[in-house]
Parts: structure tokens; C-alpha cells; sequence
């Protein structure tokens, strides 16, 4: 059931909102880069622990996320 | 490997320039997957508001209008006369809709127009900066309310699903909310329910979808959801108000 | 003389109030002053610009297309303004956040880390003073000491404890500029 | 086919469906409701749509819809009615939409009389909206001018991809007149293939819109519309010059007015005094060229505008005659109409003040 | 009181407030939002009323029905939504009641663009609205002068019962300025014994209308508002004339383009060419008398109108003109602000042409 | 000798021009009455709407204002906001109020306006010559409907009190009818009932009157009145829809 | 219970609603007359009969009729 | 010859469809015509009218201010209109409903008692074509035959039946003209 999950880095707003939804915590915010637009853009981390169930794509305004499954 | 979650076709590749986390992005996109995953895109023309969304002709890649502000309903009206299979979709704000242009959707509701209407009530003017729309909360500040609204002076928020649900031909009547992934799929599907109902020639349908102001109801986008949750909501049920029998 | 400044910067960086603070301290200087800010659909994260003069004569259009300085705060409003400058003038660049280099030849180019500056100083919002601080201290178009009173009369009260960090902020600008 | 009796609304209702008029939005008011009466009766037997729309700002509105889905369609009103319209037309012109807009005009200001008046020149000619636009403004004087017109109005509005107003007064509207529906030559039209008619096929997606948020790309527009309103002034000035030769003093007047004053210029020549007149049939683009011909004939010593209004066109007389010679003013509002008799008086004083 | 710096559309609330206004019925646009939104912040505190309406349309009826109970009322807005205003600016001025319209013009047409134009210009002065009618239109250059304009527009309004218009462009609106709120000297003004506040022991009751059902009583109602129109063209028009004297160009420009045409004249001076300007800040009544005295003067070669349009006060300008001079227009459209740089450029061009 | 009834003086000695049986007449004089009966007319302010009783400036003794058409409740908003303590009311028709004006109503209600707006339904536009309304009737004939409304085609008729009575400020909600005496007097309770709530502060307040248009309809006075019995009330029954606790 | 019913006769438009009220008939067309407007005025006859129930005069729309009790 | 006729009585008597029939015969006759009604809000029992024209040469105005004859049908429309007929013209006075006499001895005035003679036909709504009769003799406008064949052409079928009551109206009103 693993997945990945893939951000269209300069799409990001920087909103936070797909950190909120993801059941297993893994969205953060990436403060060490800015993006074209000037915000850190949100990003994974434990990509391993990903569930695939694509609730951070479905949360974000920007569709910056792209979910697959492994 | 398979796909979970992809942007759908029926939006454009343009960035939107909406404010981060602002919630039209999401609502927007659940549009365009309705029309994509109900093959309507070949035949949508969509109307786009005077508000925030005032852009929205960049972002749907259908066939787009942009009517004036609050005339959406007529200028769709106009459209699907036209194109009587054309599947036509307003989208307005709430500013747009249930001010300026509240005698447009009575009236597209009472001749049973059959376009879809897509209501997006952020309970501010969020384009012009956060005044005072027909639906702002009781004691919720807005630059031309700034103590917060006072029922006395400007009386009580609109609630326009309930009102419209007064209309026989308005046979669809749904309020959404998208402040999470559940209520989100169940905008989802009440949006793709409404171009179901309007294909099949039922009458006007109209989903009512909750969404966020954070630029001008002063929060983050995260703190955003939540007021949207704790105070929009328990003035403005999540509900299905009408029905066609035969979508039952 | 005449000074018409375009400040130009994301929204939030403050560029608006820097300009607003300084048409403050020239009418305090008694001079004839104006201040036109760009305005715009709720574009967050887009460009902001104002448009500041300040002269001894009476103000004529209150748009600037001939600055005599522009202070650009961010990398869209460098490649948007840099051209407005007149020869000879000035052009302050937040080096913090603009890794390009101005291409003319014919103005006087600053290049100032006010984002570093007032990261060091603890707050990241001050960067529009530390670019004011330098401005100033380029041109003249207004005292220190009148920024500084007007600053104090705005926090006053419990907000008093700011005007220390703005005045720092100005001198640090300054100090950039040898 | 023979001359047969008309009333003017419904003559000019079946001339919009003789020219493939397919859709109609409009709301009642006096003095033009046959129009949308005959709509409502006709254009279903023609396959169309006839529609009351709960206002006449969302008539226009669904007039802007359906221009902008490319079909034929029309709206028609009276001067408050009209008032109403004004942003809509705006967005329309700003939009570069097609479409026939109809003004049976009557007395105002407010709610005024009911009666004929041609005081909404102002707004029809320079713009009763917001911004810079222009429509082409048709004046009939006749019932089978007014079917003629709108006929034709359609394809200018086509080819331009413009409004098109028809401009009546109470008069046109509402008397019965000889007509022929004689087919106008078909214009060699541009497709609409910018029309929203669901992609259907096709790759880019097409808007409607007037919003041009940079301001440099708004006054690129504006330039490009001027660019085509400069065509307009170039090909479509239309206009009637009667009696000219010779004439002392020029009459300018459209609409039903200017028979009244042929009746008028029947009577002067019986009392020994030459009169023209200039009939703008187009009152914008004007015809600016033929009243600076008269200016300049030594024989004409003054104009005279007359109108159902206090005052409008004759400054477009003033600003054609450039100062030449000397330009007057007669008219009667509110819905009151110049008799002969008046302007037979008014055009011996001026005379005998320029003797 | 000293001078402080005020953002232009705060300062216009701030003015009305100061003269006594006392009612608002606004709908948000940008570039005006800061009118309202102060209002709504201080009016209560003066005990008066703040009102957001739900549209345009209600906001100049809410006024409507506010001046006719006797109140000093106020509503502002731009384009767009001025021109949804355009029914009621006709009832209103039929009606006689006195208000105060601001129009903090925006780029057209349609929804255009937001950024600073003039090209309400026609319908301002002209008449957008339906029937013979006109107001007065007042268009400051500064921050101060509109304070001081706002101040008497409501004298103004009450000593005609007619509707006064204040109109500035977006910059007008959203620039700061320092501002010196100095008493306008009040106007003996009239009763208001017309005004419908319930009867309260009166014997007659008062009707607020604009209804003349017989055309011969509309017309005498139109003659009656021209008499009063004359009167006012009599006593309140309005100019600035500025370095006329030598000039060999005068430039027309009003409103904020004044301003940039100074610099430009200054610039021009600087090549050894001398222009001067003409700035109407009544924009009706119409400065003709200036103009035309300029068009007398023998260094006078040519007349230069600029403006953030397509060109429309130009005509007003020919008109005054009486063909005696040449007379020319720059313009920029749809939020796009002339440069004094374009200005010399373009008054060097015709006086190459005209020498 | 006892006056059982005379012409009130809430109406001026000016004969109407109404068509002979035209039931505005006795709306009218039924305002007229509750005014004078409430002691009102020294302090009552009318507005008089665009439609066949465009004149009713002239017949009521009050201040009156004649409005623009569909905007008689902005203007009252206008003047009821100025002068708080005056009786103020609207008369309209239904093409008047349900169609053009429909908006101005809406919000009137929603911001508990503090007027009573009289609402003529005749179910038709009289004044013009007979076009269809928001509320003609299914099947019933009309210039603009010459094969008489289509349900497909041009919707459902407009039920203004229900729609209204949905509006939390709307405090007043009440459908009569004058086709005959007792109703006559019920409709006149309401009237005056509709104006002590206004005068109580209490919020808006919309009597509903079905009324005949004989002239447009194409019958007889006294036909019309049986065709409004038999064919209005079934649709637009005659009903009390909103009542504040206060004054039930 | 005798009233006394009397007609602003010019007033009259010959509608015929207040006859169809009356619950002793007693209120007539009177098809003798014609008023200054051109029409039939309504009339009673018969006014002994009538009981002043102001019945015709609450349905006349023109304020033709005044009901006296006797 | 131009005819500028008036017609005018209380709405329902008519006064239009004389008007109408009177141009409609005109047309028939190649003559140019015109006819243009008095319009206003539905004001039952107030007076209407229309203007007509027949003429040899094109129609000028439509309006009728100088008329060749005026038809009045009731009392308003005799004060209103009997200052507009030119001298030498006629006057048609329906003295069924008029008892008033004309004031002018410039004009030549008919009375005519179309609804006694209609009345006595059977039916009072035809008192205009007897008024019409009674023009056309006077004027000969138009020719009678012309007149009964359109009234053939718009009463044919089933309607058939009142096209000789017409022919009688139009034959008794001209009959009141020695
Ligand atoms: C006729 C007219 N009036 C006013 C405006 C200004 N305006 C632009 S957007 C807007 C309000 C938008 O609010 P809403 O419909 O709630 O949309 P949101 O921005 O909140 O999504 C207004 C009043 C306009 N463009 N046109
Ligand atoms: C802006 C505008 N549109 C249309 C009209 C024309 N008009 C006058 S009355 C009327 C309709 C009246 O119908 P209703 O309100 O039902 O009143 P009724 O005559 O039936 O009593 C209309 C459309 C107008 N005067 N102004
Ligand atoms: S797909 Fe689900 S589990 Fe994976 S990152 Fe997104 S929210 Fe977390
Ligand atoms: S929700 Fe989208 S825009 Fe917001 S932070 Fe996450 S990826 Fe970025
Ligand atoms: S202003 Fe509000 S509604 Fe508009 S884009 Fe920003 S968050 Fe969204
Ligand atoms: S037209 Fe109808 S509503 Fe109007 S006055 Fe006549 S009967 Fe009454
Ligand atoms: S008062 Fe009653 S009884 Fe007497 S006439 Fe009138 S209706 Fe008949
Ligand atoms: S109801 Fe009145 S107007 Fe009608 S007939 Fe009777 S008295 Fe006359
Ligand atoms: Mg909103
Ligand atoms: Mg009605």
C-alpha cells in the first residue's frame, strides 16, 4: 500500500493546508526553500510511509500534488 | 503503479491567483473533475462571476463567458437557450449571487432554467476587500461593518439554499462545505449530481459551497477551516434541500 | 529638488508603509509631498508599488515615470522598474532576496541586505526601514530626526517599545551606505 | 409581394426574424410592447426563443449570453429601460458581441410622459455607459425604413461584431405605415468562431470577456476597438440630403422629425424660401461630411437642428459645421411633438436675424 | 488646523461628512471602497446612517428616497456600477431632489480594467441616463481640491435641488495628499418645505415625481428644468486657467491629467516652447467662455485636449472653440495614464504641423 | 343617523383612473383606512410603485414619492432610515415587485426593513396592456404568453410569500384577498395589522392582496372576481406565513 | 335596522360589483342613467329594504357609496 | 389632394378600426397613408384617437395638426379637436352622444346620429361605420366599393354574415350627408 506523492514545487502557495489532512503527518512545510513565488513550498519527507489515499491532493486549492499509488 | 490523485483536464495549466489556501482552488477543480469524469467538457460553457473568481474563464478549459457583476444567471440563460445541450454552469460568490444578483437566480430558479449553479458562499466580498455580503455572520467584522454585523442595522444573513428551496422548479438544492477531505468528496458529489440533474433536462440545480476568506476574515488558511466549520456551519447547515424524485 | 521614488515589493514586505512614513516626515519637513500606491485585485503575493514625491514645489502628477530613485524590494519589481530611473539617479536593490545585478550603467546602484539586516536585528518585518535608512541617508529627502518623531508620535503608549528597533533599523540602512 | 399595412413595432419584429433573429429578451414598457408581443408569438413558430426576462438588465444580460453562443439575437426597450441597460451594453462593446438593440424612445427625464421624444441621443451616440465605446445607432423616419434598417442591422452588427441600436421614436413604433419586406442583400459575413459553443471539438477554449486587467493591454483594446469604429466611420454613414440646392437655411433632423419638417420645408417654399435638410440616418458615425458640404455652399446661410429632445444632436451639427456658418436650435420634450407650423416660424426668424 | 496627509476617497467621506451629510447607501468597487468603508465606520458616530445596499441599482434608490424626506445623502461608486445608476440619475434630476454622486472613474468598457480613466466624461455630462437632464459635475486635481468640492457639492445640490457629480479618477481616489479641512463658506440656501417627512400638520402633502403623463406638461416640466440648467451655467461654472499668457498652445486637461500636463508645460518651457492650460473643474457647465477667449488670443496657435480616454471632453472643447483654432487630442484608455514625456511629444508634433 | 361608511380622509377627493371594477381601488382604500384608524396619516410616508397604480400619489393624502419600477423598497429603505418614526409603506404590483424588483424585496426583508410593503398580485401587468408576470398563472393567457404560460418554457409562478416568509426578519408574512366583503375585511386586518408591527419596530412586513385585472384578463369586473376565487387561490392560498410572537 | 345608502353617481363606473354584494339585491344598474364618464351609475330602488350592512360600499373600488343607519 | 383626418371618441367606440379601415382602403387605392394612434396607460373610458393620413404625394408627418376633417364620436373629443380643423374642412359630429353645437363657422360641420341610426341597425357598435359613411361621402377619400372590399376580404367565412350590415352603416351614414 505504499505510495508517492508528487508536488509541482512552484504551483505551492505555501497555504499549509495539505499538513492538516494527511493521516499519517508526513506533509510539512519545507522551510528551507523558497519557491519562484517566494513561499517554502510544502513537501514529504518519509515518503515510505505514505498511504497513497490522497487526501493532501484533495485538500490543496493549487493542485500541486499528484498521488500514486506503488 | 497507479494514479491515486491527478490534476483533471478540465482545468487549464494557469496558475490561479488566488490567495494561499483560499478555498475557490478547491472548488474549482472539483467543477472541472465533474465535467471531465461526466464527459461534459466537449459541451460545457461555463459563466464566470465579478468577484474573486473573476478569472475563472483562465482556468476551466471549457468554453467560458464572464458575465457582469451578479448577472451570471441571465447571461447563462441566454447561453443555454442557445445551446440547449450545452451543459451550463455559473459560477458566483456570494456578493455576486445573493446581492446584486439575487432577482437573477430567483428568477433562473422560477423559469427552471437548466444550467447548474455553483454558489460559493465565503460570507465576505473577498475581491473588493473583505465588505459585507447578504451572508455574513451576525457580529462578523467586514470594512463596511466594522464593529461586526449588527441584525438590527443590516439585518439577518441570507440563507439563499432555504429561500430557493421555496421554488418548485428549483429541483436541486444542496449545501456543501469544503473545510475537509469528507466534505470535500461530498461537494464533489452533490456538483456532479447537479450536471447529472441538468443533463437530464430536470430543471435548475444549485449547490451552495462553504468556503474560506482567510485574506479577509484576517486568519491563516489553516485557522480559516476551522471558523468555517465552528460558525459558518451551524448557521448554514451542510443539507440537500431539494430533489428531483427521479436522481433519488 | 525634487524626489520621485518608486518603492516597489511583494505584498507584505512593507513596501507601502515605508513610502507612507516618508511622505509623513516630508510634510512634517514642510514640503509638498504625495503618495500613489498601485492598487489591484486581491492578488496576494503579487507586486505592490507606491509612487512617493517630495518637493519643494507644488506636486504636479502624482505618478512617478521618471524616478529619480526607485527602492525595489524584491526581484519582479527590479526588472519592472529599473528602466524608470532617470540617468544619474538612484537605485536601491534588497540584495537579501535579488541575487541579479542591475544592468544600466548611467545610476547609482546600492545593493543593500536588508532581509539579513533585520533577520540579524530579530525581525524580519523591518527590512522597508533598513531600505528607508539607506535611501535617506543616499538622498536627504527627509531627516532621520523627522522620521524618528513621526515614528514615536504613531507608537506611542504600549507600543512605545518599537521605536528603538525602527531607529536602529534606519542606522543600519544608513551604515550600508559608504 | 405587395404593400401591406404595419404598425411599427410589429414591422420591426418581423424584420428581425426575417433576418434570422432567433432569440429575444426583452420586458415590457411602453410604447414598445408589440414588439416583444409579436416575439412571443412568432419566433417559437420559427424554431427561436422568446423570452421575458425579469428586468431589462437581465435582458441585456441574456442578450450578452447569447451573442456571446453566437446566435442571432435581439433585445428591444424604451428609454428608462434603456437606462438600465447601459452597463450591460458597455460589456457588450467591451466584449465586441453582436446584437440588435432596439429604443422606442419616450419623454423623460424619470419616469417622464409615455410619448414620442428623441432625447436619449446622447446616450445612444456618445455613450450612455461607462467607458469608451461606440455603437452604430440607426434613426428610421418611416415604418418601411425601420424594417429596412433592421434587416440590415444584423449584419452590420455581424461583420463589426458590435451592438447595433435601432433608434425610434413613440411615432415608429406604434403607427401603421405601407410596408414591402424587400430582402436585403446578404453582407459576406465573418464566422463566429469565437463563439462559446461548447468546445465540440475544438482545441483552445473560447471566451467571452472585457476584462483586461493591465492597464496597457485595457488601452491596447480600447486602441483596436477605436481601429474598428474608425471602419465603421469610414463605410457606414448613411444619410438623406433633401432639397439642398439652392436652400437658404439647412434643417437637421432624423426620425419621424424630419418629415415633419419636409412638411415644413413644403410650407416655406410656398412662401418663397428655399430650405434643405440633412437627415442623419446613421446618428454615429455621423455624417459629419455632408453638413460641412452644405457649410461650405455660399447659398446656405444657417442650420437649424430640430429635434423631439431640448437639444442634442445640433451639437453634433455644430461640431460637423466647424463654426462655417451659424447653427440653431428648436425642439420640444417630454413627448411633445414640433408642429410644422412652429418650425416654419422658428426657420423665419433665424433667417431674418442672418439677413 | 494643520495639514495632514489623507488618502483621497477617506478624505472625500471625511469632506461629505463635514458637510453635513448625514446619509450613505454605497455598493463595494474598487476603486472607491474606502468611501464607504469610512463611512460605515463614522457616520453612526454623527448619527447618521450608513447603508451597504444590495446593488447599485437599490444604493441610487435608497438616495432617491432619503433626498426626498430632506436628508443630505451621498453615494459613491465607479463605472461600472455608475452606470447601473443611470436610471435613477434620471428620476432624480426629473424628480428635482439634491444629492451627492461620486464616480471615482475606473478604464472601460465593460468590466475594463481598475485602474485610474476619465471616460465617464459623455456620461456624465451628457447624460447617460434617459431624457433631457443635466448635473452638475465637479472634477478635482487634488485631494484638497476635492475636499473642498465635496464640501460645496452639497450646497450646490440643495440650492438647485438637482444632483451634483464629484469625479475623480482612481488616483484622485487611492493617492494621499496633505489635506486642510477649511470651512466652505455656506450658501443661503431654500427651504425644503418640498420634502416628504409626513404631513405633521401640513396641510397639503408633498409628492415626490418625475411623472408628467401629458407630453404638454412634460415639455413645460423640461423647459422649466432648463431654466433652472441656464441658471447654473450662469453662476457656478469653474476653471483654472494656467500660464495662458504667450502660450501657443493651451492645453484642456482636467482632473488628475492636469496635473501631468503641468509637467509637461514646464518641460515645454524648458525647450523655449510656451503652453498653457485650461483646466475646467466644472466639467458641466462647461467653460466655454475661457475657451473661446483663448481661441481669440493671437499667440494661440492650437488646442491640445488630454485625457485618460478616448477622446470626449475634446468635443466640448471644439465646441467652445467655434473652429476658430485648431483643436487636437492626446489621449491613453482603459487605466493607462498619459506621460508628460508623450504630452511634449505630442504638442512639439502639432506645432510642427501648425507652424 | 349612524355613518356605517364614508369615504376616509386617507384618500383625496381625485377619482382614480383605474378600469370600472378594478380591485386597486379597494386596496387602496383599505391603506387609507388602517392609516387614518391607526392615527398615521399625519405621519405616513407612501411610496407608489410603476404600474397601474403608478398614480397613487394622487389618491392617497399622505407624503407620497413615486419610485422607479421594482425599486419602491429601496426608496422606502431610503426614507424610513431618515425619518425612523414615520409610517412608511410601498404599493406594487406583482411585475413591480416579483419581477424587476425582486432583489430590492429580498433585501428589504432580509434587513427587517422597518416598513409594511402592500403587494398586489393580479397575476399579471396590467399597466402595460397585459404581459406575462412572475405570477400569471399556468395556462393563463397573457401578450407575452399568447398560448397562455408554459410551465417548460417559462417556469412555475413565483410564490412571493412563502419565498419571503423563508427571511428570518420578514416578520409579517400574510396572503388575503378582496374578492368579496368578508375577505375584504380580513385583508384589512392585515393591513392594519402589518402597520402596528411596523410602527412597533418590529421589522418588515408584506401583505399579499390577490387582486383582479379585469381589463387584462378579458372578463367582466364580476367575472374576474370569480376567476380570481376559483383559479388564484388554489395556487396562492390565503394564508398567515409569518407572525411575531408579539403581536400574534 | 333601516338604512339609507347614498351614490357619488359621477363617481361611478358601472362596474356592477357592489349589486352582486348586496344581501337584499336591493343595488341596481341604472340602466336610465348615464353618468358624466358614460356610464350606467348603480343606484338602489328599493332603499327601504336596506339594512345598512355597508356591504356594497366596502366592494365599490371607487369610494362611490355612504351607508347611513337610520 | 391630402386627407389629414382626426378620429377621436371614448375608447370602444371604435375610433381606431374606422381609422385602420379608412387606410387599409386608402392603400388599396394606391394612395400613400398613414395612421398613428394616441397611446397612454390604460385609462378605461378615456378618449382615444388616431391620425390618418391618404395623399397623392408620400406622407410628411404623421401627426395630424392641421386636419382636412375631424370625426368626433363624444363630447371631450369635440372640445379637444374642433380648433384643429383647417378653415374650409369638416367636422363630423356624432350628435347621438354630443349635444353640444360647434363654435366655428369657418368649417363645414355635419351632425350625424351614428348611434341612433346603429342602435336602430341592431347594434350599437357599428356607429363608427356609419360616422365612416358619412366622411366618405362628404370627402371621397376613399371609394365606398373600395371600403366593402376589404371589410369582404377581413370578414370572410363563417364572419361573412355582418358584411352587408356594414355596407348598410356605411350607405345610412352617407345617406345623413343632403
Ligand atoms: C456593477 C459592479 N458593482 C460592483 C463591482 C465590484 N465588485 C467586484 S467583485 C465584488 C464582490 C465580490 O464578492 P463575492 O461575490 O462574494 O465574491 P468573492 O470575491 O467573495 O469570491 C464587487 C462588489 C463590480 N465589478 N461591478
Ligand atoms: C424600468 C422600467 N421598465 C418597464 C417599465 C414599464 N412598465 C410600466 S408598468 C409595468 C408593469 C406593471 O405591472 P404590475 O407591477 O404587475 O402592476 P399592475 O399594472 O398589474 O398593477 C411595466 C413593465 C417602466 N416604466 N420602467
Ligand atoms: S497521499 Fe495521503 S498519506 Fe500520502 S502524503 Fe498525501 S495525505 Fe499523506
Ligand atoms: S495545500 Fe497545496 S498550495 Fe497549500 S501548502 Fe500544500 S501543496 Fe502547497
Ligand atoms: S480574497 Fe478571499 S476569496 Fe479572494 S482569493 Fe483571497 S482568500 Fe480567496
Ligand atoms: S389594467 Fe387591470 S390592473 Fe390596471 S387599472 Fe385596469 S383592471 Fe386595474
Ligand atoms: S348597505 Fe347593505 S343592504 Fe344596504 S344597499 Fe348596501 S349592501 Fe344592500
Ligand atoms: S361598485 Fe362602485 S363603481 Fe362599481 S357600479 Fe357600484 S357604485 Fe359604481
Ligand atoms: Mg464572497
Ligand atoms: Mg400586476
Amino acid at each position: 500500500m505504499a505510495g508517492k506523492v508528487t508536488f509541482d514545487e512552484n504551483r505551492c502557495k505555501g497555504c499549509e493546508l495539505c499538513t492538516t489532512v494527511c493521516p499519517v503527518k508526513i506533509v510539512i512545510m519545507d522551510k528551507d526553500k523558497i519557491n519562484i513565488k517566494g513561499y517554502h513550498p510544502a513537501t514529504v519527507k518519509e515518503m515510505d510511509k505514505c498511504i497513497a489515499c490522497g487526501s493532501c491532493a484533495r485538500m490543496c486549492p493549487d493542485v500541486v500534488i499528484t498521488v500514486e499509488k506503488l | 503503479m497507479a494514479i491515486v490523485f491527478q490534476k483533471t483536464k478540465g482545468l487549464t495549466e494557469k496558475q490561479t491567483h488566488y490567495c494561499p489556501g483560499c478555498t475557490h482552488g478547491i472548488i474549482h477543480r472539483l467543477v472541472a473533475e465533474s465535467l471531465e469524469e461526466l464527459g461534459l467538457l466537449d459541451k460545457a460553457i461555463g459563466v464566470a462571476p465579478v468577484g474573486c473568481s473573476v478569472f475563472a474563464y483562465d482556468y476551466f478549459s471549457c468554453d467560458m463567458q464572464e458575465a457582469s457583476h451578479g448577472r451570471a444567471p441571465a447571461c447563462a440563460t441566454g447561453i443555454k437557450r442557445v445551446h440547449p445541450d450545452s451543459a451550463v454552469f455559473t459560477y458566483q460568490g456570494d456578493g455576486d449571487l445573493a446581492s446584486i444578483g439575487a432577482a437573477e437566480i430567483v428568477h433562473a430558479a422560477m423559469r427552471g432554467e437548466k444550467f447548474t449553479t455553483i454558489f460559493v458562499n465565503n460570507a465576505i466580498y473577498g475581491m473588493t476587500g473583505g465588505q459585507m455580503a447578504p451572508t455574513t455572520l451576525i457580529g462578523q467584522k467586514a470594512t463596511t461593518a466594522p464593529l461586526g454585523r449588527d441584525e438590527n442595522h443590516a439585518g439577518m444573513p441570507l440563507r439563499v439554499s432555504e429561500m430557493l428551496a421555496t421554488i418548485p422548479k428549483a429541483v436541486f438544492v444542496e449545501r456543501v462545505s469544503v473545510h475537509d477531505v469528507p466534505n470535500i468528496m461530498k461537494a464533489k458529489k452533490a456538483i456532479k449530481k447537479a450536471f447529472e440533474i441538468q443533463m437530464k433536462g430536470l430543471g435548475f440545480g444549485i449547490v451552495e459551497v462553504l468556503s474560506t476568506c482567510s485574506t479577509n476574515w484576517g486568519k491563516t488558511p489553516v485557522e480559516a477551516l476551522k471558523w468555517l466549520k465552528e460558525n459558518m456551519i451551524p448557521y448554514y447547515p451542510i443539507q440537500n434541500f431539494r430533489n428531483p424524485e427521479e436522481v433519488k | 529638488m525634487t524626489h520621485q521614488i518608486i518603492m516597489a515589493g511583494f505584498g507584505g514586505q512593507g513596501v507601502m508603509s515605508m513610502g507612507k512614513i516618508l511622505v509623513e516626515a516630508g510634510l512634517k519637513e514642510g514640503k509638498n509631498v504625495s503618495w500613489l500606491p498601485s492598487y489591484g485585485p486581491e492578488m496576494r503575493g503579487g507586486t505592490a508599488n507606491c509612487s512617493v514625491i517630495i518637493s519643494e514645489e507644488p506636486v504636479g502628477a502624482p505618478t512617478v515615470t521618471e524616478a529619480t530613485a526607485a527602492i525595489v524590494m524584491n526581484r519582479p519589481s527590479l526588472d519592472k522598474f529599473e528602466k524608470d530611473v532617470i540617468p544619474g539617479g538612484d537605485l536601491l536593490i534588497n540584495s537579501s532576496l535579488i541575487d541579479k545585478k542591475a544592468t544600466r550603467d548611467d545610476i547609482n546602484v546600492y545593493y543593500v541586505p536588508a532581509n539579513e539586516i533585520a533577520n540579524d536585528m530579530g525581525s524580519g518585518k523591518i527590512a522597508n526601514m533598513v531600505m528607508l535608512g539607506a535611501y535617506l541617508k543616499i538622498t536627504g529627502a527627509a531627516k532621520e530626526d523627522t522620521i524618528m518623531e513621526y515614528i514615536a508620535e504613531v507608537f506611542s503608549g504600549k507600543k512605545a517599545s518599537v521605536v528603538p528597533l525602527n531607529k536602529e533599523a534606519l542606522k543600519r540602512g544608513a551604515d550600508c551606505i559608504k | 409581394m405587395a404593400k401591406e399595412l404595419w404598425k411599427g413595432n410589429e414591422a420591426i419584429a418581423e424584420a428581425a426574424i426575417k433576418a434570422g433573429c432567433k432569440y429575444f429578451f426583452g420586458y415590457p414598457i411602453t410604447p414598445q410592447n408589440e414588439i416583444p408581443e409579436y416575439m412571443a408569438l412568432k419566433l417559437p413558430q420559427e424554431g427561436g426563443c422568446f423570452l421575458q426576462a425579469e428586468s431589462e438588465v437581465a435582458a441585456i444580460n441574456m442578450v450578452y449570453g447569447a451573442a456571446g453562443a453566437g446566435a442571432r439575437v435581439m433585445t428591444s426597450s424604451s428609454s428608462p429601460g434603456i437606462s438600465l441597460k447601459q452597463e450591460g451594453i458597455s460589456y457588450i462593446a467591451g466584449a465586441e458581441l453582436p446584437c440588435v438593440i432596439v429604443n422606442i424612445v419616450r419623454g423623460g427625464p424619470g419616469l417622464g410622459s409615455i410619448q414620442p421624444a428623441q432625447s436619449d441621443y446622447f446616450q445612444a451616440t456618445k455613450g450612455g455607459g461607462h467607458g469608451d465605446y461606440r455603437m452604430i445607432v440607426l434613426a428610421p423616419a418611416s415604418v418601411q425604413e425601420a424594417v429596412d434598417l433592421v434587416q440590415e442591422a444584423f449584419d452590420i452588427a455581424d461583420q463589426y461584431r458590435n451592438p447595433v441600436m435601432v433608434m425610434g421614436d413613440g411615432m415608429i413604433g406604434q403607427m401603421m405605415e405601407p410596408v414591402e419586406f424587400v430582402e436585403i442583400p446578404k453582407r459576406q459575413l465573418p464566422e463566429k468562431d469565437w463563439a462559446t459553443t461548447g468546445l465540440r471539438g475544438r482545441k483552445e477554449h473560447n471566451v467571452i470577456n472585457s476584462l483586461y486587467i493591465e492597464a496597457s493591454q485595457c488601452d491596447k483594446h480600447n486602441e483596436d476597438l477605436f481601429a474598428k469604429y474608425a471602419k465603421m466611420e469610414e463605410t457606414e454613414i448613411r444619410c438623406e440630403e433633401y432639397n439642398l440646392e439652392g436652400a437658404e437655411i439647412v434643417f437637421a433632423a432624423y426620425g419621424t422629425v424630419a418629415r415633419i419638417v419636409k412638411n415644413a420645408i413644403k410650407s416655406l417654399e410656398k412662401e418663397g424660401i428655399k430650405a434643405g435638410l440633412i437627415r442623419p440616418i446613421t446618428l454615429w458615425p455621423f455624417p459629419k461630411a455632408n453638413f460641412l458640404k452644405a457649410a461650405d455652399m455660399p447659398n446656405v446661410k444657417a442650420f437649424l437642428s430640430v429635434e423631439m429632445s431640448m437639444g442634442q444632436m445640433v451639437e453634433d451639427v455644430e461640431l460637423s459645421v466647424k463654426g462655417k456658418k451659424p447653427v440653431y436650435f428648436y425642439g420640444k420634450a417630454g413627448g411633445a411633438i414640433p408642429t410644422p407650423k412652429a418650425i416654419v416660424e422658428e426657420a423665419k426668424k433665424i433667417l431674418g436675424g442672418a439677413k
